[in-house]
């Protein structure tokens, strides 16, 4: 399905929003303004974008430790999140999650996920929400490539079979589960492995945000008809270490220079943009700099903002916690 | 008000609640049982017979079986009351926990608090507990401690008909996700249990009796033992209060320390292991809150620090019995202060 | 591979004793001599004769709740396995396991387990220490159709892989898990979720002990040859309800009266063997009258015997609890 | 004698008995890092960097890295240990153990007694734990109270790298199923450590001090915290006792009711949350066998019932600190009996 050039401008500037995003929360990691640690997302932002803009508001996606591209790309507001990765009261869980816990259940964000295979099990539970409420919602998980192997994502997809629900399980795979490859750890094959639960599956080029849109587009019809799940294999190319404190000695500097320079996916959306003449340089350079003083505002506001007052340690643990 | 079995009164609650409000919805192993087969459907309605007729009054589409995968479908039930529902789920012994705790301590548990308050998990989660069904070592534990040990859980462990409905039907409709524990030796026990629609408050105990002499505190199958310990103690002029706690979380912290201040002599009658056990969570608050009024040590009544055993001699020794507990209340009464 | 008369007798001795074994069992338990409950493995013989045939006694197995067949035909003895079901001092437990713990560490029988899909694991464990300690034994896993959907076993499929292990997984596929039947609850297929790991997996009919034992074999001589796992798909029947209290409702008598009939491993084999002129009628009843025999001195026995001393009860909790 | 960190320690502690005896091994995610790659092997050595070297000294056999896959790792562990190895497996936060606790909880701690006391599971389970690095509320419980329920676990949590050194050998060396819990505030912590080979007992306390005013007990990273207050409260001409119990699994009830008897007023500092937690399991202990020696409430200095926060301003108020320890010994000390 051809994408109108609203369309293509609007997956452009998500991906450079995603990108910018996470360029300033390593600076302000690096500089010792984020509490905690944080996973960056940056060279996936094709699967983020291409999956979320095949969905509605309404539908769910639960995500994982690397969470920021899902969230921007849903639809979480940039200046919640990163004054909760900074530990601040404005944030989107008012500083009691951080970076890992994000969530906005206005925009379908059902949350970040600090546990490997805890999304899968969550977004069937929403499919089944959304299949008993007759919502004709549908529901996204993503999962990486380490992930996959999780007891909790086999089963998950077994039951979302079972049950036959409208959910589509995303694997990101970047190649790594932390310092371990999926090579290693990831025996046999992915498609494989999910057909051998009768489920349909695709494996799909992360790198380019349209073949992913494209899949995901259909993935979701399918679920919406009614027809049951669908599983999205998408390679793609984590550019940091692991977290923003690993210094990513287990990939040679010639991987990480040739991953930068051929496969980003940012660049090569640019690159097609611009060569097809579908967008022309002066306008994407336009949507480069509104977006880099959006998160600049962003950013300063956040570093600004109060920490969360210590009377609310003890509030919102439960419904009516005194 | 009729009289009525665990069992009965457990099912009419889920009736009640499912007729009520659309969005409770039942998931579980085997709680219709027969899908796929050639003979009756809704053939176990669960494994103790609790959610029968469900499936018959609501459909398949609110009483939904599984395949025994309870990471994903107590996962799915946390992730559906994130988005709408209400589910009651059912892990058909609690010891099965350990194949899904992740998605009760990680997941339900600390959405509300980790999103800064922005969701509800409006998920009751039911399981047997209990030993003394000769079930062995994998299908006996109690565990209710390591559920109250998690913030953002309730934890409830009714001790008869009447108060299972209420609790049941409270926890149905609490927004916070709730654990349900329901002693598998109580599940024929009968009494009176009203027949209309009634919630009994979380975190509000219940008093059996009131004695002056000393307090007893039980909880679950406990609680009869307690009641004839109770008994026994009367006919030699011992006259204690019995009291059941009803929930392990939220406590009933003010019944409790208002009892330990009144009889200043407390004996704890608990089924769980007993270290970081329910025992030693109230001895240790009123040892805290209520000292001052204390004549004598706070003494634990709860089976030693073993797994359950399945031979009905060594069962039998495991469990504690009304005799056990009158023995200690004789102890707490004999206690004499010394001058400190 | 041919079997020796001697075998063959073997494996129908085995067959026979387990199906005895059961039909006692199920006895003393109506006659409310057995405490707690019992999950019986009529039907499925064999299965776990054919498995254990290509074994030694140095290989582990890893059993399940339906214990008892897998036990007897590793070489647990009879006697003790009574005896532990009735609650007796003279059980294999010394009466703390009761049926679903049921394990003899001198025969490699690591134990019957209560928890569906527990095993799988530590029968990886049990292929590891072979593996690491070059002992070449083998490890299997017995696991349900129910079983198999388990995250617990999916990790293990592929840890098996990912460490090329001496493991075979076999699944005894009886069609149900309790009343839950493996037609719903078993999204796609069996044979390809094992291969979609990149495992060998083979499916095999469990009504023939000598279909089950060739398979083995073949699979024991691969894992033994440092070849990694093998995944065997056993289709077979489960006479009884799910435990003795199970009044089975769930399947038609037509369902049974034809499993019964027509699906019955022990008398297959015994038509097999007699009208293949490889053992006479005559010898296979005196072989039988033997078992019988053998099985009531146990049952008596068993009977007769104390129960545990209380005092025991805290014993065995540690290497050295006081 | 040397001083090294407390990391330094723990991985001292691997090397040696690994070197000692062929049959342990190490199993865990990313515990030499860089599997696959096309970079450094060992790269990470572990999370926290505590197995770092291991593979280069003992090769990649018995150094294994794993799939994100905790029951089938940690259960392959148990598998081992029944099997002629001695395992040492690890889970990165303890807070993983929810992915996994059947292996540990209904398997490895059940395992001898079931089988009537046939077989042995000599494995260690290593996590780390803890409050205090901003990691939120699924990476920083402390939860051993959970595995200190459970009758077949011992259960180690050190608070300083000597102790860590000795307690980790003592736990590969023993027979049963050890949960060795490593607070990851410590890892950087330096401390005079024996080079040599050396074991510490499971169940026995360390005496930090002694003073006869009061007595505090803590764990791990309260530890220190006690000290500190102690200090403090020193200059105030307070004395108290610090003692440091080391495991709560065996628990040195001796050494706990001696200090409970001889000081008469007890607070327990801990960072586990409250409910059915360490610091009720020693108030429980203490209020049932030494309450005629008591002279006051016994306090608790725990967190609040809440999941762990991560904006720093609401961590720092999670934790107990100096002053809430100090604090609470002062109220101690102020209290008197009233006639009873
Ligand atoms: C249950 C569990 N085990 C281990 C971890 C530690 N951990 C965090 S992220 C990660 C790697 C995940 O790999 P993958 O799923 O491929 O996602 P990616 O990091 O590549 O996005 C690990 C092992 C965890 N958070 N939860
Ligand atoms: C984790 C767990 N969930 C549920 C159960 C209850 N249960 C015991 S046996 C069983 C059915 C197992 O089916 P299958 O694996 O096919 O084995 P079969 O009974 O057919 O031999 C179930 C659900 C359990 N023991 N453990
Ligand atoms: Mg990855
Ligand atoms: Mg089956």
């Amino acid at each position: 399905m051809q994408l109108t050039r609203e369309e293509l401008l609007e997956a452009y500037r998500t991906m450079k929003k995603i990108r910018e995003f996470e360029t300033r929360v390593n600076a302000e990691a690096q500089a010792g303004r984020v509490p905690g640690s944080t996973h960056l997302y940056s060279g996936q932002e094709a699967v983020a974008v291409g999956v979320c803009m095949a969905l509605e508001d309404s539908d769910y996606i639960v995500s994982t430790h690397r969470g920021h591209g899902h969230s921007i790309a849903k639809g979480c507001d940039v200046a919640g999140m990163i004054a909760e990765i900074l530990g601040k009261e404005t944030g989107t869980c008012h500083g009691k999650g951080g970076s890992m816990h994000i969530a906005d259940f206005d925009v379908g964000m059902l949350g970040a996920n600090g546990i490997v295979g805890g999304g899968p099990p969550l977004a069937c539970g929403a499919a089944l929400s959304a299949k008993t409420l007759k919502s004709g919602a549908v529901s996204v998980a993503f999962s990486g490539d380490g992930a996959f192997n999780q007891g909790t994502t086999a089963e998950s997809l077994n039951l979302a079979m079972v049950w036959k629900l409208p959910v589509i399980f995303v694997i990101e795979d970047n190649g790594w589960g932390e310092a371990t490859s999926a090579e290693f750890a990831v025996a046999g094959n992915i498609i494989e492995r999910a057909k051998g639960y009768g489920m349909r599956a695709e494996k799909v080029d992360g790198l380019s945000v349209s073949d992913v849109y494209e899949s995901m587009r259909q993935a979701v019809e399918y679920a919406r008809a009614g027809n049951g799940p669908t599983l999205l294999h998408i390679t793609t190319e984590r550019f940091f270490g692991h977290f923003n404190g690993d210094v990513d000695t287990y990939r040679s500097d010639a991987h990480k220079a040739d991953q930068r320079k051929n496969r980003d996916c940012l660049v090569r959306f640019r690159q097609t943009l611009i060569s097809g003449e579908l967008l022309s340089a002066g306008e994407l350079d336009e949507a480069d700099s509104a977006i880099v003083t959006e998160i600049d505002v962003a950013v300063v506001a956040a570093r600004a903002a109060k920490e969360p007052d210590p009377s609310t340690l003890t509030t919102d643990v439960y419904v009516d916690y005194e | 008000m009729s009289k009525k079995s665990f069992r009965a009164a457990l099912n009419e609650a889920l009736h009640q609640e499912m007729a009520a409000d659309e969005r409770v919805i039942v998931i579980g192993e085997d709680i219709t049982g027969g899908v796929g087969g050639d003979g009756v459907a809704d053939a176990w309605g669960g494994a103790f017979g609790v959610t029968k007729g469900l499936l018959g009054a609501y459909g398949p589409d609110r009483v939904l079986d599984t395949p025994i995968t309870e990471s994903s479908f107590v996962g799915a039930a946390a992730g559906a009351a994130l988005t709408g529902l209400r589910p009651v789920v059912e892990i058909m012994f609690v010891d099965f926990i350990g194949v899904c705790l992740d998605q009760v301590m990680n997941q339900a548990a600390k959405f509300r608090y980790m999103f800064g308050g922005k969701t509800t998990c409006p998920m009751v989660l039911r399981a047997t507990f209990g030993s003394g069904a000769r079930s062995a070592s994998q299908h006996s534990q109690a565990l209710y401690p390591l559920f109250t040990h998690i913030p953002g859980l309730k934890v409830v462990v009714p001790s008869n008909p009447s108060d299972a409905k209420g609790l049941l039907i409270e926890s149905i409709r609490d927004d916070d996700p709730v654990i349900f524990l329901e002693h598998k030796l109580l599940y024929d026990k009968i009494g009176e249990v009203p027949d209309g629609v009634y919630a009994i408050p979380l975190g509000e105990a219940r008093v059996l009796r009131e004695g002056k002499d000393a307090t007893v505190f039980a909880y679950g199958r406990m609680v009869d033992r307690a009641e004839e310990a109770a008994n026994v103690l009367a006919r030699d002029g011992i006259k204690v209060s019995v009291v059941d706690p009803r929930t392990t979380s939220p406590l009933d912290t003010e019944t409790i320390l208002e009892f330990a201040e009144e009889t200043g002599r407390v004996v704890i009658a608990d089924e769980a292991s007993p270290r970081c056990g329910m025992a030693a969570d109230i001895s240790a608050l009123i040892a805290e809150e209520a000292f001052d009024a204390l004549k004598a040590p706070i003494l634990k009544v709860t089976p030693p620090h073993t797994p359950v055993p399945y031979a009905p001699s060594l069962e039998e020794a495991y469990m504690p019995d009304a005799a056990r507990i009158a023995d200690a209340v004789r102890r707490t009464m004999k206690y004499q202060l010394s001058v400190k």
